[in-house]
């Protein structure tokens, strides 16, 4: 379990979390990136364009 | 007028017939910037250091590079290395005087450096971070301006330069069909896109539906509703060109004999 | 007063200290044009790829890098290609508007391609083909004047652009101190050749008898005696330098905190 | 046996002859590179400037 930083409602979280993995916060929607696992950590999440290179 | 000329890098596209015609054009006394790209030459060499590209699916379903340090180094070696220095010395031999520049040379191509992408892997969203990649904002059209003024014909490949948050700038990856885009908006000249298909089919199962040049957006509009896979990117950089201040966008059959000359006299 | 400065490579010499230095010269309103090498790196990449450098043994007992094509491919890769782009935009994280070229773009250093090499191998003479090297014999002035003038700090490297016998160019391999030379000379620029030594030693235990600056040929003459192995190539590039219209060269300390301004300004 | 490309005299060519060797003609002293082996075949050595890249 962790808390979301937008609502403060707890997330549950599944195992084998990952680094870098978005979790959606079913209270308030937010999508949280897991910034650490061991204790796990979330921040929001960047909103990040869709773009590409070569 | 200038014509910015946007053609494939290593395998996909052959440069010779095309190289001939820039000759040809310049000849002629028309100012013309090539821009190249090289993505699949990039992975050859990856591969022949023993090294894995890396592929991500974005939320969106498009699937790009993924260009973290290593491949960052491959790309300069390759694009800017390699394929531009060949091209260059290529145009020379057909009497061009053509000079090689990335985006990162004189800040030529700008804009913010992204280093985060989010990606999709095993069906779940994750955000990526350690990526080299940019989007363009600013082309430095006094440096082309400039070079063409004094009869040399601009070699340009990406990388760009992009800027970091933190301040400081560091080479990043772009899409180089939307740096000739870019670089056609900046120069408000007629982009060619020369690609090893004829244009775009209205109907992909019939070639007599070919549509191949636009040069407003509603044009375009026809173009994109027909444009499937890859070809969606190359329409949305004729998109990004013809806002930019391009007057015309031409896709043209790089097998053509005079794939330039026949797309910039209007022919097809 | 412009300068050229003759930087190391990748390994032998950091340039970090350097580019500090060449962006307090760029902001004094110095007009500098940055000219590098980077061997070393193209043997690491070799060697990254499965391939094996080769190097030749000529008569006269010089050992020197046998170029043939695959070779040049990967000095392409290294030189404008990775190393060229990085010192670029390292130059632009200290706010030089630094554009880099090969002496293939413009034509920038040219003259004619050398195929053939007389080497001595198991102590039998032979004449080996397939070289891609060259000597240097015009450089284009214009084109770094321009850009001078337009307030970038042109990067040069090689390779430079080889005119076959037969008609044709192609990029071939030439030592960069010499590439140096050819451009100071050429611009009338005061030449600084940073290596990891502090200048030649008179005698070469004795560090007191440090020979660091020469203005004419004589005054290099006392330092060609003293010079030896890899040093007298920086003695022949310095040669070709004054004779071409430098006023003065220094070789100088890269490990010295402003090594080039020390250079300029005549301290040691 | 060659012939020699400069004065005509006769060439000895030892065993193992590679493509590219330089033979010194003993009469005129003309340096002949072995331009073929089977059969053996001699051209005027280039004059090469001694030189060298990065
Ligand atoms: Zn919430
Ligand atoms: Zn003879």
């Amino acid at each position: 379990m962790a808390e979301c930083v937008e609502c403060g409602a707890e997330v549950s979280l599944h195992d084998n979390l990952e680094v870098g993995e978005i979790i959606d916060c079913t209270t308030c929607g937010a999508e949280l990136e897991v910034i650490d696992v061991e204790p796990p950590e979330l921040d929001k999440a960047p909103e990040l364009e869709e773009d590409w290179g070569e | 007028m200038t014509t910015v000329v946007k053609i494939g890098g290593a395998r996909a596209v052959d440069p010779a017939g095309a190289l001939a015609d820039v000759a040809r054009l310049v000849e002629q006394g028309e100012q013309v910037v090539v821009v190249h790209g090289g993505s699949t030459a990039v992975d050859d060499t990856l591969e022949a250091l023993g090294e894995e590209p890396t592929y991500v699916e974005t939320p969106g379903g498009v699937v790009g590079r993924f260009t973290d340090e290593r491949t960052m180094e491959v790309f300069e070696m390759v694009l800017p290395g390699k394929l531009n220095t060949d091209l260059t010395a290529g145009l020379q031999n057909q009497g061009v005087d053509a000079i090689g520049l990335s985006g990162v040379d004189g800040g030529l191509i700008t804009g913010r450096r992204k280093s985060a992408v989010r990606v999709v892997e095993d069906g779940k969203k994750k955000i990526k971070r350690g990526d080299h990649s940019g989007k363009i904002t600013d082309v430095n059209a006094d440096l082309l301006e400039t070079l063409l003024g004094d009869d040399y014909t601009p070699v340009v490949t990406v990388p760009m330069l992009g800027e970091e948050k933190e301040g400081g700038v560091t080479p990043v990856n772009a899409d180089a069909d939307r740096a000739a885009a870019a670089v056609a908006g900046a120069l408000d000249a007629t982009l060619v896109v020369l690609t090893d298909v004829p244009g775009i089919l209205a109907d992909p199962d019939d070639e007599t539906t070919l549509i191949e040049r636009a040069d407003d957006p509603a044009g375009l509009e026809r173009i994109e509703d027909a444009a499937e896979g890859f070809m969606t990117k190359k329409v949305m950089a004729a998109k990004e060109a013809l806002s930019g201040g391009s007057p015309e966008v031409v896709v043209a059959d790089a097998n053509a004999e005079m794939p330039i000359t026949d797309a910039v006299d209007g022919g097809g």
